[in-house]
């Protein structure tokens, strides 16, 4: 009985179900907001399978994850702007909520995988997830106003 | 408890493929392709496929979802001049 | 053709064909069974060239031949695409006036940039030895490149991509995979055959004999062609309007 | 249950995806139906090389032969077919930008009612 699978299984079934249903319905305003926050347990996720399966090799996946999420919500950031004027995205509480369990995953696996190379590689991935997560959520709320051009 | 992630992942491939088609308007099936790319490159990890998990994830993540909004922009930016 | 005589008929066809499919699936063998034939080859002959990266080895070693087909199918697709994306005599080119983008967002652009081009080229660079390859790589790098243009504007990634140096960078590294393969048939044995270059320590970078060049020759190509097509779509969803202002 | 399902999932991808792809009034929208219904085709070559308490043939950080590993083959199937999937929808929204160029319009329908 693996933990970090059952962890795995419930971070990727809750966040990604609640993700999928909030980029399914409402509108536009709030499926952005849901594309966004799909990124942030997906990368947890994967980081607990990589310790659950006993193979660090996977924690290049979390890491190409945390590098390409934001940069997709920037794209619909970027090209939303019309669309999203009129009503932009609020979403600080959740971002910040989704932010925070990724950080106590990372912290946990950091003291699960002890002081080595492969706990700087998920601090990094931590970081580039909350970093990333934080400011795609402040470019979809108005951090790139009349766009015109590209 | 392997089978229990897979199975997991299975049903949200499946909802997220079944949400993305029945979307009508492109610019929100794009969203949902984005979320059906990392939930599908979910699932590859699970399977223990983690090179095609790695390419989902740069394909379906960033790259795809780019391409239909850049195809929606264009072919509206005609189409609102002529009304 | 109305769409209710066309719903019907996709009713029809679609309920057939799920019959023989759920019929088919049943017949398979159960999810998760023991008996992979292919596999433990496939496995056995990679150890034996020293390729840690079994699906490396067989993209680019068992199967390279295969891999030159889906190589000439993506740079035909991207062929394509320019040909049809070209700017015609009744175009003209608006210069998009440049885009105001919060603090924040440009410096988180800025700093993860060469950390995404990075990763892409250590992606493609250990494509033989941990999870990765030329495929992947050369799309995260191509994406992490058009960040700029998402964080930034799109003058500032014109002035640091010239797409032609992409176009050409794109044919010369398809070249240089059929160049390698080639150097297999002038070395006496067969083309494309890992039989050139000593196997190297198993694990190491320089391990695989000419795996890691049939990568590094996907992974340039493939990064190319993606900045190419990016590159068509973004000038015609921004740059390119009709003549008529239409 | 479990040793069909993931067959039974890729079938159900794929019929609606071409349930999408057949009643579609946007044919960007079809071309997003179209990569649905190639990613049946991942989820289905995957189901088949997959070997129960196997782990991934990469050896980068794991002793060979020390643990049980699923089908390389397929794997490398479906890593070459994601990427030129992507550049085929990258084609085909060229050519639906090339029609609403030349008849103003992507909806199918309209498309079939004006003859050349």
């Amino acid at each position: 009985m693996n933990g970090w699978l059952l962890a795995a299984t419930v971070v990727l079934g809750g966040g990604l179900g609640a993700t999928l249903w909030g980029v399914a319905t409402g509108p536009l305003r709030r499926r952005v907001v849901a594309q966004n926050l799909s990124t942030a347990p997906a990368c947890t996720g994967l980081i607990l399978l990589a310790q659950g399966y006993d193979r660090p090799a996977y924690v290049d996946l979390a890491l190409v994850l945390a590098l390409l999420g934001p940069v997709g919500t920037l794209v619909f950031a970027r090209l939303l702007t019309d669309e999203l004027a009129d009503d932009p995205p609020r979403a600080r509480g959740v971002t910040w909520a989704a932010a925070a369990l990724a950080a106590a995953v990372v912290l946990a696996l950091c003291v699960a995988v002890g002081p080595s190379r492969a706990t700087a590689k998920l601090l990094l991935v931590g970081a580039l997830l909350i970093g990333g997560n934080v400011i795609a959520s402040r470019a979809l709320s108005g951090g790139i106003a009349g766009v015109r051009g590209g | 408890m392997a089978d229990a992630v897979i199975v997991v992942a299975l049903l949200l491939v499946a909802g997220s493929a079944t949400v993305a088609v029945l979307v009508r308007d492109p610019v929100r099936q794009a969203l949902v392709l984005a979320v059906l790319g990392v939930v599908l490159a979910v699932l590859f990890t699970a399977v223990q496929a983690p090179d095609v998990a790695l390419s989902q994830l740069a394909v379906g993540g960033a790259l795809t979802p780019l391409l239909l909004l850049l195809a929606v922009r264009k072919v509206k930016r005609r189409k609102g001049r002529e009304r | 053709m109305n769409p209710r005589t066309r719903l019907g008929l996709v009713a029809v066809g679609g309920t057939g064909l799920a019959v023989l499919l759920v019929a088919a699936s049943l017949r398979l063998p159960d999810f998760g069974g023991d008996s992979h034939p292919y596999g433990d080859r496939a496995v056995r002959e990679s150890l034996a060239r020293h390729t840690a990266n079994t699906i490396a080895s067989v993209n680019f070693d068992q199967r390279a031949f295969d891999t030159l087909g889906e190589m000439t199918i993506l740079f035909a697709a991207v062929v394509g695409c320019v040909v049809l994306l070209r700017q015609t005599r009744d175009e003209h080119r608006a210069r998009p006036e440049p885009a105001d983008v919060a603090p924040p967002v440009r410096r988180y652009a800025l700093i993860v940039l060469p950390i995404a081009l990075a990763t892409g080229l250590y992606v493609i660079a250990h494509g033989q030895l941990s999870p990765g390859g030329g495929f992947q790589g050369g799309v995260v790098a191509a994406t992490a490149l058009h960040l700029l243009s998402l964080g930034a504007d799109y003058r500032a990634l014109e002035r640091i991509r010239p797409v032609g140096l992409y176009e050409v960078g794109d044919a010369v590294s398809a070249s240089a995979y059929v160049v390698t393969g080639l150097a297999g048939l002038v070395g006496g044995t067969a083309f494309l055959a890992n039989t050139l270059l000593p196997y190297g320590t198993f694990n190491t970078l320089s391990s695989g004999g000419t795996v890691p060049l049939l990568n590094a020759a996907v992974g340039m190509e493939v990064a190319c062609a993606v900045v190419v097509l990016l590159a068509r779509f973004l000038d015609q969803a921004v740059e390119i309007e009709e003549e008529s202002g239409k | 249950m479990t040793d069909v399902l993931p067959y039974l999932v890729a079938v159900w991808i794929f019929l609606v995806g071409c349930y999408g792809l057949a009643t579609s009034r946007n044919l960007i929208h079809a071309v997003g139906c179209l990569s649905v219904c190639q990613s049946a085709t991942y989820v289905l070559l995957l189901a088949v090389g997959y070997r129960d308490g196997a782990t991934a043939p990469v050896f980068s950080d794991l002793e060979p032969g020390a643990r049980p590993v699923v089908d390389p083959v397929v794997q490398a199937l479906a890593l070459t077919d994601v990427v030129v999937g992507a550049t085929v929808t990258a084609l085909l929204l060229a050519l639906v930008i090339q029609v609403s160029k030349r008849h103003g319009t992507v909806d199918p329908d309209e498309l079939s009612e004006l003859r050349g």
